[in-house]
């Protein structure tokens, strides 16, 4: 019996020693990916799942070798990826816990994902202890890049601040009358910095309207806000900025129209861009909505090959447009498979990390530059549009969408996104 | 004149909302001495099951109007058979057992329930609008009001008074008070204890139900709406005084007129209302502001 | 204190395990780690237990452990593991011992849902907080050993092994002492206690700060070996019910029951996790239900059936 | 101190709960080394004039003096330490522990009231302790049974030994033969009185069963709806109208005195 154990054990040993080998001797036929997203909680209807799609959706035509030039080589670095999905939920604690095991236990060659700050932040130093490569997808604290140098870790995204720079230029554009503003944000990391980034930018552009002094923070998964409407209408100021995504938004937007609230006072939805395709006809016109960037329903009209791919393959599978997730996922996916066709399949964190820092690529939507935080936080443009309800179509459209571009909205290389807006942002080209 | 017109009434209002979540809670908690961590997913599945039906009988062209009956039937639905398979299933087996274990099977329940909604549901949300756009809005204090959310006040006021009732003023309620005082007492009384916990529990399912299923035209129905609301529930139910009824009505008046002058006058210090609240009233009546007289025992 | 079966079991376990974590793979170091941390507020909640009584917020003080190291780490640059252990016992215990002073007045579901109720307050304050970090919570420096930094997880480990040994060495001894004894009696009999002669308000208050500064310990090495801290993760209501769980599943025949327990929990979710990234929560709630049902004593119970081991207090 | 041998003075006692009247003008002298019977129907005072003097209970008015010191005020904790012990009409024990283990925590309790609660419980002196008392009390058979699969006699043994392990100078029975057999409670009561002489303690017990009153009693303390209607020696007290009529069985179910 024991000597059966023992000749099992030396096989699998001899085995695995062979398998070693034989992977650092040739090239990889497959690689594994992870992709973190939220699964389970209020946050996977509106981002988690279409994240999940986008992503399994490129890897997919990546594999087949079915995206449109100049990416139609069949998979990365020549191997084909597995996904393996798993949710982003339950506190950046567990998911720190998670990530280890992803690294230390499951052997994942690379992560790609994740869309709350928190998790983010917490993972950016584990993900440089471990020495993994990560590709973080969504998420939009600024502070990830600006508080250390990072060397595995990337984002192909621009951060929060130009969410919120560019949504203050877009109303200065757009309501130059405008006298006040309130907000209503989320109580939590997210909200504030929102709020405070919003509020700042207006500050230094608009010198001449005030915040209200009775801006409300309801905590996150509230769902009930009779209250905070009643004391917005009161309000003076005529403008109200939200940073609230996911089912919050739309019981605020249900809440808030049922109350006449939008058509007296202008609303920024600095992450509305999630909801437009989901309420159809009970969206109010005029919002002022963004997508956390060039995604979903603001490139819907841009014809580059590469788009068209993207929404028409999108629309065929999941039967509706794809949101800002799906494309954001999309693209940290499709720079995992530029990283790769660099380096190789075979390729170490260290070499993939080299294979994407500074580069410049052409996603589904806009270009992305690897160019701030030492080449590691992408610039992309930022932009909003006005909701209407397309009656002949059946269908939200934005109009008067304005792009602005990253050098504009994002502060440039080395500066901490707080003291660029204190500071009259300086540097700006719009 | 005006403000303090919309403060009462948006004060109302919430606390409307924290009574309805909470009734059920408190209700089985009293009867039973079970503090039911699962109180949430009756809430969410009450949710859903309105918003499914109300989305689907829109699509079928039938009137909008008819979103009420769904809203009562749903929580009805959900409160029998959810509650029904709960209390037989489950919690029949363990009353000989301790009651903190008992919390934990519920505890067990909520996190079984939580995902059983989402492979029945899916992640994406419902929307069920249509009562809620159905009866409009009222010019109210100079600002505009929809109709929908202040018929929460008359719903709350339903449920207490329906609830006071039935304590007070009918014999069910009298046999339920001696099983609240005592239960030793109500068995050698002749009452029969196993029946009124099995209705006691479906009737607080219920009423958990109705909050989610009333609830749900004013917001996304999505998963893990019912997490939310067992803390706030616990919180009315701890500073009312856990298994009564007034302490709960008192307990969602204080909690929400607070919260209401807060957002308008002072909106900095709004996230801390509640739990201010529950930590000045655990130090200086942990048992509650109304807790119901104990049975002394030898 | 090292001559009976448990305590010679644990010192030859301890042995193995730090040398057995030399060589065994890092995935399965950290399970090792964050089981044996949350095992310390296991025995903990275990002395609780054995007097009848189930606290359903000592998440509480495992986040004030928690966080003790967290602002010691982002405010003070406190590196030392073990002045930050000790802040976090200190921290804990010391709040456990002033609220110890409600909590002794309590039994049964209400104790349970007072201390559900204190731990909310906490919560609710850390995430509208943000120099508390708000949701975010912070990020956790690598733990230095008498100003040294270990280039591997390895040392900690065997100082979280180490923590843990001493810690259920002297729970083992406690529990042996007339205080420890009382612990049954006073769930078998408070009136008669009394009457004894010996106050229960005084026993139950003890042993309610014992919990809480091993809650405290336990949340200071989580935070420490996972380098980060977060309200949801650490504080919020559903990790008390975690910690009462692997309480349960772990049972209270025996001081080694919690480290086995939590240990098998760590596995459990690890896997759950894995297979079914949908419905985890459906897994471990149906392992609880599970567990209440058919396994009443725990783990311990059936490690006892199988080992035929008897009586062994 | 106009009776300096007593050692429990109780003075104009009174025990209300709302309008209900559970003990009132309750006046009694207790000696040192006295033997007292306290008889009464259900529901008459008796165990509630046991709880008052052990702090169970506050008395709404009055007071209770031991050796002078004043009692009312003071917890259960407190007068156990004072001196003065119960045992309890249901048992109160550790159901699931054995019959040595309980004794054990009562002889650990006793012996240094906690001070020492962190020393290890199982001492050399201890074990020599119990076994005197498992011995005196003929406990020994079952020493290493668990109680909750002991009868009802053992059970009610080990209670009143657990009393007295803190060498009580006055101890209370709360009827000591309730719950035993008519062949056995003679047996049972000459074990508990001939320990309890050998110590020289002062006891009051509460007892139904005439039989047992005449035999171990020198004095009967007879109560009815909260009052004292007989303090007099056994056979003037059976031989009594009142007490005959209130007490003993032949009651009329009068609702008025």
């Amino acid at each position: 019996m024991k000597n059966k154990l023992l000749k099992g054990a030396l096989g699998i040993a001899a085995v695995s020693a062979v398998a070693l080998a034989g992977g650092i001797a040739h090239a990889k036929d497959t690689i594994t990916i992870a992709v973190p997203s939220f699964l389970t909680g209020g946050a996977a209807g509106p981002f988690g799942i279409p994240a999940m799609n986008g992503a399994k959706m490129v890897t997919d035509a990546i594999n087949a070798g079915k995206l449109p030039a100049p990416y139609n080589t069949k998979g990365f670095g020549g191997a084909t990826a597995d996904v393996i999905a798993l949710d982003e939920g339950g506190g950046a604690t567990k998911q720190v816990a998670e990530y280890r095991n992803l690294v230390e236990k499951r052997n994942v060659d690379a992560i790609v994902g994740y869309i709350s700050s928190g998790n983010c932040q917490a993972l950016a130093p584990v993900a440089e202890e471990l020495k993994q490569f990560t590709i973080f997808a969504t998420c939009g604290t600024p502070r990830i890049f600006e508080e250390a140098e990072r060397k595995y870790v990337f984002r192909t995204m621009g951060h929060a601040t130009a969410d919120n720079v560019a949504a203050a230029m877009y109303v200065k554009e757009k309501f130059p009358d405008m006298k006040g503003y309130t907000g209503i944000n989320q109580n939590y990391a997210w909200g504030q910095d929102s709020w405070r980034d919003f509020d700042l930018t207006l500050q230094q552009i608009m010198p001449n309207t005030k915040a209200s002094d009775k801006t409300q923070f309801p905590k996150i998964f509230a769902g009930q806000y009779g209250s905070e409407i009643s004391a917005m209408s009161l309000d003076k100021a005529d403008l109200i900025h939200t940073s609230f995504w996911g089912g919050d938004l739309e019981a605020f937007i249900f809440q808030g129209n049922a109350r006449g609230l939008f058509k007296k006072k202008i609303g920024v939805f600095t992450v509305g861009g999630t909801a437009a395709y989901r309420l159809g006809k009970k969206l109010p016109n005029g919002l002022v909505l963004g997508a956390r960037g060039p995604y979903g329903i603001l490139v819907k009209d841009r014809q580059s090959t590469l788009n068209q791919w993207f929404i028409n393959t999108y629309k065929d599978i999941y039967g509706i447009y794809p949101s800002g997730p799906a494309y954001q996922y999309g693209q940290a996916i499709l720079a995992a498979k530029i990283a790769y066709d660099k380096a190789g399949s075979d390729a170490t964190s260290e070499q993939l990390a080299d294979a994407l820092r500074g580069i410049t690529f052409e996603s589904f939507s806009t270009t992305i530059e690897m160019k701030l935080g030492n080449g590691h936080q992408a610039a992309t443009e930022n932009g909003y549009g006005i909701t209407e309800y397309d009656s002949e179509n059946g269908e939200n459209v934005v109009k008067d969408v304005k792009f602005y571009p990253a050098s504009c909205v994002l502060p440039p290389e080395g500066q901490n996104s707080v003291d660029w807006i204190k500071g009259g942002m300086k540097g700006a080209k719009c | 004149m005006e403000a303090a017109l919309t403060i009462l009434l948006d004060g109302l209002q919430f606390s409307s909302y924290l009574f309805i979540v909470s009734a059920g809670l408190t209700i089985i908690f009293g009867v039973m001495k079970i503090l039911n961590v699962a109180h949430g997913s009756f809430y969410a599945w009450g949710a859903y099951t309105a918003a499914f039906f109300i989305g689907k009988f829109s699509d079928m062209g039938l009137p909008d109007a008819l979103g009420f009956l769904i809203i009562v039937a749903a929580a009805i639905v959900v409160g029998v058979i959810l509650g029904f398979i709960i209390e037989q299933g489950i919690l029949k087996h363990m009353y000989e057992r301790d009651e903190v274990l008992i919390v934990l099977a519920t505890f067990g329940l909520f996190l079984v329930l939580e995902d059983i909604i989402l492979i029945a549901f899916g992640t994406d949300p419902y929307f069920a609008y249509q009562p809620m756009a159905l009866l409009d809005s009222v010019e109210l204090g100079g600002i505009t009001r929809d109709v929908y959310g202040m018929t929460l006040i008359g719903v709350a006021a339903v449920v207490a008074v329906g609830c006071w009732w039935l304590l007070n003023k009918t014999k069910w309620g009298t046999l339920l008070k001696a099983v609240i005082f005592d239960r030793e007492m109500g068995i050698s009384m002749g009452i029969n204890v196993p029946l009124v916990y099995t209705l006691t529990f479906i009737g607080g399912a219920i009423l958990g139900g109705l909050g989610g299923a009333y609830i749900a035209p004013t917001i996304s129905v999505a998963p893990g709406l019912g997490t939310e609301v067992i803390v706030l529930s616990f919180a009315v139910v701890v500073v009312g005084g856990m298994g009564s009824i007034v302490g709960a009505a008192i307990g969602s008046l204080i909690i929400g007129i607070l919260r209401a002058i807060a957002v308008h006058e002072l909106p900095q210090v709004e996230l801390f209302v509640v739990f201010a609240v529950m930590a000045i009233v655990l130090v200086f009546r942990p048992e509650g502001l109304f807790a119901p007289a104990k049975p002394r025992k030898i | 204190m090292f001559n009976d079966r448990t305590a010679k079991f644990l010192l030859l376990a301890a042995l193995v395990i730090c040398v057995g974590g030399a060589f065994a793979p890092n995935w399965i170091v950290n399970q090792f780690m964050f089981g044996f941390s949350r095992a310390l507020a296991i025995l903990g909640l275990m002395v609780l237990w054995r007097t009848g009584l189930v606290s359903f917020g000592h998440a509480f003080y495992f986040g004030l452990g928690a966080y003790a190291v967290a602002i010691l780490d982002s405010k003070l640059g406190v590196s030392d593991v073990f002045l930050r252990l000790m802040a976090g016992a200190v921290v804990a215990g010391v709040a456990g011992f002033l609220i110890g002073f409600i909590m002794r007045n309590y039994r049964d579901i209400f104790f349970a849902m007072l201390n559900t109720a204190i731990s909310m307050v906490l919560f609710g304050i850390v995430v509208k907080t943000e120099s508390l970090g708000s949701t975010d919570g912070f990020a956790i420096s690598a733990s230095t050993i008498f100003g040294l930094s270990p280039e591997t997880k390895y040392p900690l480990f065997v100082i979280i092994t180490l923590v843990g040994l001493t810690a259920a060495l002297a729970v083992n001894f406690y529990l042996k002492t007339t205080f420890g004894k009382l612990t049954t009696a006073i769930r078998d009999n408070e009136i008669r206690v009394e009457y004894l002669g010996f106050s229960v308000a005084h026993a139950i208050h003890l042993k309610y700060t014992i919990s809480t500064i091993l809650a405290g310990c336990a949340g200071a090495l989580m935070a420490m070996s996972l380098g980060q801290v977060d309200p949801e993760s650490m504080i919020n209501w559903t990790v008390s019910g975690e910690l009462v769980f692997v309480t349960i599943l772990s049972g209270p025949g025996n001081v080694i029951a919690p480290f086995i327990g939590s240990l098998v929990f760590e596995v459990l979710r690890t896997y759950a996790f894995e297979l079914a990234p949908q419905a985890w929560q459906l897994i471990m709630g149906a392992t609880f239900l599970t567990i209440i049902f058919f396994l009443p004593g725990g783990i311990w119970s059936l490690i006892e059936k199988l080992g035929g081991k008897k009586n062994e207090k | 101190m106009k009776n300096s041998s007593s050692i429990l003075e109780v003075r104009n006692l009174l025990k209300t709960f709302g309008a209900v009247v559970a003990a009132k003008d309750i006046n009694v002298d207790i000696s040192q080394g006295e033997i007292v019977g306290i008889i009464g129907a259900n529901g008459a005072g008796k165990t509630c004039f046991v709880n008052m003097v052990t702090g169970y209970l506050a008395p709404t008015e009055g007071s209770i003096k031991f050796e002078g010191a004043e009692l009312v005020g003071l917890g259960t904790r407190k007068i156990t330490h004072a001196g003065i012990s119960r045992s309890f009409q249901v048992s109160q024990v550790f159901h699931s522990m054995t019959v040595s283990e309980n004794l054990m925590i009562a002889l650990a309790i006793a012996n240094n009231r906690g001070a020492d609660a962190l020393g290890l419980m199982d001492t050399p002196d201890l074990r020599s302790k119990l076994d005197e008392v498992l011995k005196r009390y003929r406990l020994e058979p079952q020493k290493d049974a668990t109680v909750s699969a002991l009868a009802q006699g053992v059970r009610k043994l080990l209670d009143i030994a657990m009393a007295v392990v803190s060498k009580p100078r006055i101890l209370l029975l709360d009827e000591p033969t309730s719950g035993i057999s008519v062949e056995e409670k003679f047996d049972f009561m000459d074990i508990v009185m001939g320990a309890l002489k050998e110590d020289g303690v002062t006891v009051l017990f509460v007892e139904h069963d005439m039989e047992i009153v005449e035999r171990y009693v020198s004095r009967v303390l007879a109560f009815y709806q909260g009052e004292i209607i007989a303090d007099m020696p056994p056979k003037d007290a059976l031989a009594d109208k009142k007490v005959q009529e209130f007490v003993i069985g032949k009651e009329h179910h009068k609702k008025k005195k």
